[in-house]
């Protein structure tokens, strides 16, 4: 994939297109063959900006990712302009701002490089799928099974409800989520110990949305009479009973 | 001694999902004639025979294929028993709905997936996917639904909160349906 | 000398489509220990490699599978024909960031990338290379990311330490990333 296309760097085919403004940068400091450490910002700025002029003047909409960059390259640049205020030496360069992501950027992108050239499976190796039917002893259930991970089961509900009501999309925010994972929990010390006390339930959280959560859970499984709730008349303890 | 072409054909067998016929493997390999390959499946056959093996080389549907040793049945059966996760469609999205609304009715389970549930629901709750959380205070005194601890080891969830909520996925963009932006 | 032991425990990798661990085929067995079942893995992965064979024992993801030998990649390709669903290069940046850098955020992820990167997360995550690790207590919630089981498979890595160490860039002097022009 050496291009040498000299002094027109912006000059990309279409299916060249980058993947973003760090693509495009990297692009720009290998074509120049610059050190990343060492940026010549003014160069790399101006050849930057070229390259989004060229898309916009093919109508292709320059995202606004790639502005942002054009923006941040170009206060690099006028920083290093300025005059150092003072010569005690701790003022950083400028430069540093885009040469730290963009070593961490390169140093990933080799990692995915070393990734592909691991020997991958379905790839380079293989191994024996699809094995209902070719054990020896096989002559039970078929067919209609798939394999399932998480994703397939969100995919699920996800196609129940495009069926039943979009208003049910809105219904389930992280927190009722929350509420949900507290109220199994409750369930399970119910399951083991028959009743708990309320003072332990809070016990252990740590933070106050946590005890709301808590709150929240303990009443909604009253309202759903999961569990019933009473209080010790002299003690005042709090108890939850499994119902 | 084993040759290059019991090595490769070796592992075409291994690989291969349904029985490989000489045809097909000829096929694959261009060089090697009809003969060859049937002498390097015999000499492979053979060898499996031969030793303590966990497989043998079976002729079945007009092809050749890689099968586990019907003595060790009992074993690949134990391990079979412990496989995660093959659901049908129908318990999936039941266990979907129980997952996502839970506390929830077999008539809630029933008015979103607009059919007759009983029967899966009875499939999850064998498998320990769904437990009966209480019962609700209704005529018929009906079972409240949950999901369990084998719910969560069958997904890698270490609790609910780890359950993806629909938003999240609609964050990342894409084609979900009912967007109404 | 192949044992008993060794045979089934060959049936046993034969049978599975995921890598098993040693927990695993001691569970199954019951009888034998984890030493022993080491041991006799040790052995049919010497023996695989001593002759000319199809296939090798790889140990990924925390257990054991059964793998075509690489050198033989060509035939069993033009055997299975379809292709895999390939990664583009954008999902496999995004993989990588994660696997390196997890467990992490989204935003992280579009900070080093300089792009919105919802829509390749959602690949990985339909792909199962990627999972949610739990939330964090921010603003929204955000997920957290990590990588799975499949993505040690896809890579035939045996867990993350196995990962290539990221390189020193001043050591690399001249070499560039072959996929950035």
């Amino acid at each position: 994939m050496e291009q040498t296309q000299d002094q027109t760097p912006y000059k990309v085919h279409l299916g060249d297109l980058f993947d973003g403004p760090m693509d495009l940068l990297v692009h720009l400091v290998k074509k120049n063959e610059v050190d990343i450490y060492d940026i010549p910002i003014a160069l790399i700025t101006q050849q930057y900006v070229e390259y989004l002029e060229w898309m916009k003047s093919l109508n292709i909409d320059v995202a606004g990712d790639f502005l942002v960059m054009a923006a941040t390259l170009a206060h690099i640049k006028s920083r290093m302009l300025l005059p150092t205020q003072e010569e005690e030496g701790d003022d950083e360069d400028p430069r540093m701002e885009i040469i730290r992501p963009l070593a961490e950027y390169l140093q990933l992108k080799y990692a995915a490089e070393d990734l592909m050239e691991r020997d991958r499976l379905d790839w380079d190796v293989f191994v024996r799928r699809d094995f209902d039917g070719t054990e020896a002893w096989s002559e039970e259930e078929p067919g209609d099974l798939i394999q399932v991970g998480l994703f397939e089961l969100i995919d699920a509900f996800q196609e129940i409800i495009k069926r039943v009501s979009p208003a049910y999309l809105w219904d389930l925010t992280p927190d009722t989520i929350s509420v949900k994972s507290r109220i199994s929990q409750i369930a399970d010390i119910l399951e083991e110990r028959g009743s708990v006390t309320f003072q332990e339930l809070f016990e252990a959280q740590a933070t106050r949305g946590d005890i709301i959560v808590t709150f929240l859970a303990i009443l909604e499984m009253a309202k759903f009479q999961l569990i019933r709730i009473m209080q010790h008349l002299e003690s005042g303890i709090i108890r939850i009973f499994n119902e | 001694m084993r040759t290059d072409l019991e090595a490769i054909i070796e592992s075409l067998l291994f690989a291969s999902d349904t029985p490989l016929t000489i045809d097909k493997i000829k096929s694959v390999l261009e060089t090697a004639d009809r003969k060859t390959i049937r002498e390097a499946l015999t000499s492979l056959a053979e060898e499996y025979e031969s030793g303590k093996r966990g497989f043998f080389l079976a002729e079945v549907a007009g092809g050749f294929q890689v099968r586990t040793r019907p003595e060790y049945r009992q074993w690949i059966r134990r391990l079979k028993e412990t496989r995660p996760a093959r659901l049908s469609r129908a318990a999936l999205e039941t266990l979907a709905i129980i997952a996502y609304k839970q506390p929830v009715l077999r008539s809630d389970v029933e008015y979103l997936r607009g059919v007759d549930s009983g029967g899966t629901l009875r499939t999850l709750f064998e498998r320990r996917l769904i437990r009966v959380m209480g019962r609700k205070d209704l005529p018929g005194r009906p079972m409240i639904y949950g999901t369990t601890k084998q719910f969560l080891e069958l997904f890698d969830l270490k609790d609910l909160n780890e359950l993806p909520a629909l938003k999240d996925l609609k964050d990342l963009g894409e084609t979900w349906p009912n967007d109404s932006r």
